[in-house]
């Protein structure tokens, strides 16, 4: 019984692991192309969250269509962002375009609440209801679903990354700017790529994850857990991203368990100090030279 | 008496040798120069001498003290004082504030003495002051600029308040990276007399990568060769320009612009 | 128009305010201070406390953040912490509350200088998630430390007294906090006059160069986190007295946010900055709640768009600065000030 | 106006001009007149209450004005939004305190009460508010607040209560929010449910606004309590929960405290939400058993459902009527402190059938309550019990 709940309970981490790798993977793609650290990226998967919340209850479309305008609402989000307070200031101290981004939030964050207010809503059930068991253990079917979800969205991105030409240059523009613009890539064009792909996954995982908790205004806190999962990922590597995802949602549960849920955060933000000390690079980023 | 000893240093970064096992000597009031092509690994030489770079073999002596693992800031207490190849100013403050910043290591207000800037902190902001004013300001021919914030400062000017921050600091020896590159001919017959005159005046010694070898020629005292991170001649200015291996080392570069300077050079010392 | 001043000696030209008129402006602040609560009614007088307190923490994070270019999230943390040590101290010492306030400020700055530890390692934006870390685990100890922070229960401090008057409303606790606030104000300014306040600016324009320049950055970035949490640390001992009740959601990580907004909006690396910064973030919903009230006539529910509505702004505001005005306030203080001064020979 | 506004605010009260203008609008110092501030969380997190707060608060002092007032005292409601926010509740306490000759106060958040708390004692002010923290309960540390009902603690006391009389020995979970709200009740709820001979089966706490709970259901139903108490949330992620536990095949009996009991639980949860029990205070809209003339009246004024947290802002009228009445009758004047010792002499209180008892302080909090059960087919919370007093 104890090995069993012991797996049931990583089974149930793991699930939430996919949704921290799948909004890591929006934030690892920003971040490589643009070299911003979005700390707005927990409030674009709020919104994308609310768009859908909005289509599918206020407009009152069938649920697929109302995922698709959340999805086509996020990726607009992404790019009006880039286009509007991100390409402005590109090559300017970075600093200042990491507060941008907290401005961001903040913006967002302000807008849901004039529109929905900040009364925590539910989202109209999508998923199966049916219990899903995997031998003896228990799984609760969002859970599954949303797991299920993250890991083919994972998957087709990363195909997407790796044979599709914006793929090919968005990844020419992560590896080397100079080279790649100097390669005939538009590389605003790429940006803009960049974070509207951003923008459609975020408000993906903003689905996935109101379907299973509800939605709040205060979900954008999910955010600053994604921030650790890529500090200790590797703010470049999307392997790091998803490794890293899966290990503190499979952390979380365990302390949530074992320890109790107020350590929940507290094993996360351990693991980042501990992370930044000993690997301030994370686990598989790249080691930033130097110069004089 | 040599002040600064170089001893078969060698630096790597991953695969790339940068210095391959580089000894010198830095003469005591002395003006040296080293000169190599671009890649040569002057710079990197000036940054394991300054401490940014720590050497994997070799040691560097200081006044017959190793130096070699200590930190920069321990080196620049000691008396080494530098400039840099692309300025390296610092933007947020003004001209006087740089060079005041020179004579950091000389300086001991402490925090709670800083605050109040009472009794040794005003006592000992007022001296320097002064003494920047009477030895560096006056003597660069910067006073006007002093409360100008450095950023919208002529290229120039700037390469000058370089000079007067590592002036401030009253290093023993004064290290300087190309001090009159990318400037014009005045500016740098300014800049020749400024050096020639620190180690006249001051009896400062003078350690300088340069490439144009027109200055290098006229001021220096003792020259060394670098190419491809080794050693490859040292001596009396006259002496290297006649060394077939140095020649060799600057026409088979195919750098065109040492090439024009080397040329300009034979011009200015015929 | 003013013309230049010339100096008998270097100490004059070194001082704080080099000129007659600067001095007269900043006597006539002084006297302002002093009136104002005489003039003012009590709500007033209670903004200018909070922005006094604001004022203080901002100067704080200006140093480490705007002058050595550490970014930090945690200075409403370090608060916390200044802010917890005079609960506990006040309620179970009964020491005199300047001596809880030093202690304060004095345990923020052990706390801050744990924290600051990464900053030996990592730089930038790694540092500021760092710090974001470093206040999880202090809020973490607020909420759980139970015997020493009563839990989410939180504490009540008592007002401090001076000479047997209890300084507990806001015309009172103004003569205690607005003297700690133009102090403190002035001991930052002082130290961007000495070799410290240089090398942390040295620090944030090119730290490498510094380093070879003779400062020892380890030592440097430590001593500006402790300055940064010492300022928290006052700043949250008077929180702490001024509000009589403290609980761990009093410093939320958006407080953080605030004063880093503060910055960015006074403009970083100024003294003035911290000032302006502090003073227009707090009155900022104070004015959306004048325009709000006199829109209230045109629109539904006024009452309910005031708080996401300031949440919006607070937002639109930090973006908006760093499109348009990254040097903030200050900047735009200094362009009218050199505009008066060459008034009326050139605009 | 703006700047008329500001500059009324700002000036001199020693002005002259200002003088004048000023007396304008502290017509409170006519004693004629009875103030009830309040700081109130129109947006924000807790603005679903905060919005009915306001409106109950309304309509009662128009109601009551309309019945020629208190003791022929016009009673005067000041409220602005806070959104839930302590700073902005505080600030909103001076600004209001600061312009008016405010008697009673109505705060929103136990840590804007306990912030405050001093300040009502400068000013003598009588505050109660939206926090039932059992904190607060302590006439000694808040001689100046009261409860509008059971503190915390009483009502998960009130709900071990009816757990122990319905099924002794019971197996009971608690399930709470790491926040100072959730954390209320659980040390006193842990107590009593031994004491009441009931096994505390697990004790589980979500981080607050955690999302995913999938590892916290797994843990309930390893504990496979007969019952299962929430506390510190309004509904995320209540429901979420109960689907899991129904999932997990589980048949535990689910319960809430009062701000979880509103008819929110029904239209959100649906079908999931039948037999969700919970302890309330009042009556229920809809609850037209006994004669109760003050639930008549606000049934007279609308004719749809009304929420629990709009029949508080009734309560709060009720309560500060009988106060202010009694007060008034006794020759004194309406002090924060005179009005405690009125609070303090009150006995049998007549809610006007708000609660279907008569009530009675005991501290701060009147630990009165009673149990409802959700029945989805009516789509009404229907009585199970009677109404519990504990002492």
């Amino acid at each position: 019984m104890e090995w069993l709940f012991f797996f049931e309970v990583s089974l149930a981490g793991l699930g939430t692991g996919g949704l921290y790798a799948l909004t890591a993977i929006a934030f690892v793609l920003i971040y490589k192309a643009t070299r911003v650290i979005n700390l707005a990226i927990g409030e674009m998967l709020m919104v994308g969250a609310y768009l859908f919340f909005g289509a599918a209850a206020g407009w009152a479309l069938p649920w697929w269509l109302a995922i698709i305008a959340a999805l086509i609402g996020g990726g607009i989000l992404g790019i009006v962002l880039e286009r509007g307070v991100i390409r402005p200031l590109l090559g300017e101290n970075p600093i200042s375009v990491f507060m941008v981004t907290i401005g961001l939030g903040s913006i967002l964050v302000g807008m849901v609440e004039l529109i929905w207010t900040a009364n925590p809503r539910s989202l109209p059930n999508f998923f199966p209801t049916d219990p899903i068991f995997i031998g003896d253990a228990f799984l609760a079917p969002k859970t599954f679903w949303s797991f299920v979800v993250a890991a083919v969205v994972i998957a087709l991105f990363l195909l997407l990354f790796r044979f599709w030409r914006g793929g090919v240059a968005l990844r020419a523009t992560a590896s080397d700017q100079g080279a790649a613009y100097a390669m005939g890539i538009n590389v605003p064009a790429v940006y803009s790529l960049a974070w509207c792909l951003a923008g459609v996954i975020a408000a993906g995982a903003g689905i996935l994850l109101g379907s299973i908790g509800g939605i709040s205004s205060e979900m954008g806190f999910f955010g600053l857990t994604v921030l650790v999962v890529v500090i200790v990922g590797g703010l470049d590597s999307v392997l790091g991203a998803l490794l890293a995802g899966i290990l503190i949602g499979w952390m979380e549960a365990m302390a949530g368990v074992y320890l109790g849920g107020e350590y929940e955060h507290l094993v996360t933000f351990i693991l980042l100090m501990v992370v930044l000390l000993l690997r301030p690079y994370g686990l598989f980023g790249t080691r930033e030279i130097e110069r004089l | 008496m040599s002040i600064l000893n170089v001893e078969g240093v060698s630096l790597s970064f991953g695969g790339v040798k940068a210095l391959r096992d580089v000894s010198m000597q830095v003469e005591k009031g002395s003006i040296t120069a080293v000169i190599g092509p671009n890649g040569a690994g002057k710079t990197s030489l000036f940054n394991s001498i300054s401490g940014f770079y720590k050497p994997q073999e070799g040691r560097v002596l200081f006044e017959g003290e190793d130096i070699t693992r200590l930190p920069p800031p321990r080196r620049a207490a000691l008396g080494l004082g530098r400039t840099f190849q692309n300025i390296a100013l610092f933007r947020g403050m003004t001209v006087l504030d740089n060079v005041k910043l020179g004579a950091h290591v000389r300086m001991r207000t402490g925090l709670l003495s800083a605050f109040w800037y009472l009794g040794k902190a005003r006592r000992e902001e007022a001296e320097i002051r002064e003494q920047i004013e009477r030895e560096v300001f006056d003597f660069l021919e910067i006073d006007h600029i002093r409360r100008h914030p450095v950023a919208n400062l002529p290229y120039g000017l700037q390469k000058r308040v370089e000079l007067a921050r590592a002036l401030a600091m009253r290093p023993k020896i004064l290290m300087l990276d190309e001090p009159v590159a990318g400037m014009n001919r005045e500016e740098k017959e300014d800049m020749a007399r400024f050096i020639l005159d620190v180690k006249e005046h001051w009896g400062m010694t003078v350690l300088m990568v340069e490439h144009d070898m027109g200055m290098v020629m006229d001021i220096s005292d003792q020259v060394y060769v670098l190419n491809f991170g080794q050693l490859i001649a040292s001596g009396k200015p006259a002496e290297v320009q006649a060394n077939p291996e140095v020649i060799q080392a600057y026409l088979g570069s195919g750098d065109v612009s040492t090439l024009r300077e080397k040329l300009g050079a034979r011009k200015r010392v015929a | 128009m003013r013309i230049g001043s010339p100096k008998e000696t270097y100490i004059a030209d070194e001082a704080l305010f080099r000129t007659r008129t600067q001095w007269m402006w900043f006597g006539i602040l002084l006297a302002m201070l002093a009136i104002y609560p005489f003039v003012a009614n009590m709500y007033w007088i209670f903004l200018l406390c909070l922005i006094s307190i604001n004022i203080i923490s901002t100067t704080g994070l200006n140093i480490l953040t705007g002058y050595t270019g550490q970014v930090s999230l945690g200075q409403a943390a370090f608060m916390g912490v200044g802010a917890y040590t005079v609960a506990w101290l006040d309620n179970n010492t009964g020491s005199p509350f300047f001596i809880n306030l030093l202690a304060g400020a004095g345990m923020a700055t052990a706390i801050g200088l744990i924290a600051g530890l990464p900053s030996l390692r990592v730089k930038g934006l790694y540092l500021a998630i760092a710090t974001i870390g470093a206040s999880f685990i202090l809020q973490f100890i607020f909420i759980n430390w139970e015997s020493v922070t009563r839990g989410t229960r939180g504490i009540n401090i008592d007002p401090p007294r001076v000479l047997g008057t209890e300084l507990d409303n806001p015309d009172t606790f103004y003569w205690l906090v607005v003297p700690i606030m133009v102090v403190m104000v002035i001991l930052a300014a002082n130290l961007f006059r000495t070799r410290i306040g240089r090398a942390f600016i040295a620090i944030r324009d090119r730290d490498i160069s510094a380093s070879v320049l003779g400062i020892n950055l380890p030592f440097y970035k430590l001593m500006s986190f402790g300055i940064a949490s010492f300022y928290a640390g006052m700043a949250g001992g008077l929180y702490a007295y001024f509000f009589g009740a403290i609980n761990p959601e009093s410093f939320p990580l958006l407080m953080s946010i605030f004063f880093l907004a503060a910055i960015i909006v006074g403009g970083m690396g100024t003294i003035l900055g911290s000032i302006l910064g502090a003073i227009f973030m707090t009155l900022t919903p104070e004015v959306l709640r004048y325009g709000v009230d006199f829109a209230s006539p045109f629109i539904d529910n006024p009452s309910q768009i005031l708080s996401p509505l300031r949440t919006a702004v607070f937002g639109a505001v930090i973006v908006g600065f760093l499109l348009f005005e990254p040097h903030g306030l200050a900047e735009i203080w200094r362009r009218i000030r050199r505009f008066f001064h060459l008034w009326p020979f050139r605009t | 106006m703006i700047f008329k506004k500001l500059a009324r605010q700002f000036v001199a009260p020693v002005a002259a001009a200002t003088l004048a203008l000023g007396a304008s609008f502290s017509a409170s110092a006519d004693d004629k007149e009875i103030v009830l501030g309040g700081s109130i969380p129109m947006t924000g997190p807790f603005a679903f209450a905060g919005i009915q707060f306001d409106r109950g608060l309304k309509d009662y002092v128009e109601w009551i004005n309309a019945q020629g007032g208190i003791e022929g005292h016009r009673l005067r409601y000041v409220g602005e939004d806070t959104g839930y926010q302590q700073d902005q509740s505080v600030a909103v306490f001076r600004r209001i305190t600061s312009r008016e000759n405010v008697n009673f106060y109505f705060g929103d958040s136990t840590a804007f009460q306990q912030a405050i708390n001093r300040e009502l004692d400068r000013r003598d002010i009588l505050m109660t508010g939206a926090s039932f923290a059992s904190e607060l309960n302590n006439p000694d540390q808040y001689p100046l607040q009261f409860l509008l009902g059971p503190d915390y603690s009483e009502q998960v006391g009130i709900l071990l209560r009816h757990i122990a009389d319905e099924s002794p020995g019971a197996r009971v979970a608690l399930i709470h929010s790491d926040t100072e709200f959730g954390r209320d009740p659980i040390a006193f709820g842990r107590n009593m449910a031994e004491q009441l001979g009931l096994t505390v089966a697990a004790t589980i706490v979500t981080p607050p606004g955690a999302a995913d709970i999938s590892a916290a259901a797994l843990e309930l139903r390893r504990a496979r309590p007969d019952y299962a108490i929430f506390h510190g949330y309004v509904l995320s992620p209540i429901p979420d929960f109960i689907q899991r536990a129904r999932q997990m095949g589980m048949d535990t009996r689910f319960m809430g405290t009062y701000y979880t009991m509103d008819q929110g639980i029904i239209n959100e949860m649906g079908e999931a939400a039948d037999g969700f029990m919970g302890v309330m205070p009042y009556r229920y809209y809809y609850d037209e058993e006994g004669p109760a003339p003050i639930m008549d009246a606000i049934r007279e004024l609308h004719d749809e459902y009304q929420s629990t947290t709009y029949i508080q802002g009734w309560m709060t009228g009720v309560l500060i009527t009988k106060i202010a009445g009694e007060t008034i009758r006794a020759g004194k004047e309406l002090t924060g402190r005179n009005m405690r010792e009125t609070l303090d002499s009150l006995r049998d209180i007549d809610t006007g059938g708000i609660m279907g008892v008569p009530a009675n302080f005991l501290g701060n909090s009147i630990p009165i309550g009673r149990i409802y059960r959700a029945d989805v087919s009516k789509g009404q919370m229907v009585p199970v019990s009677d109404w519990i007093i504990l002492d």
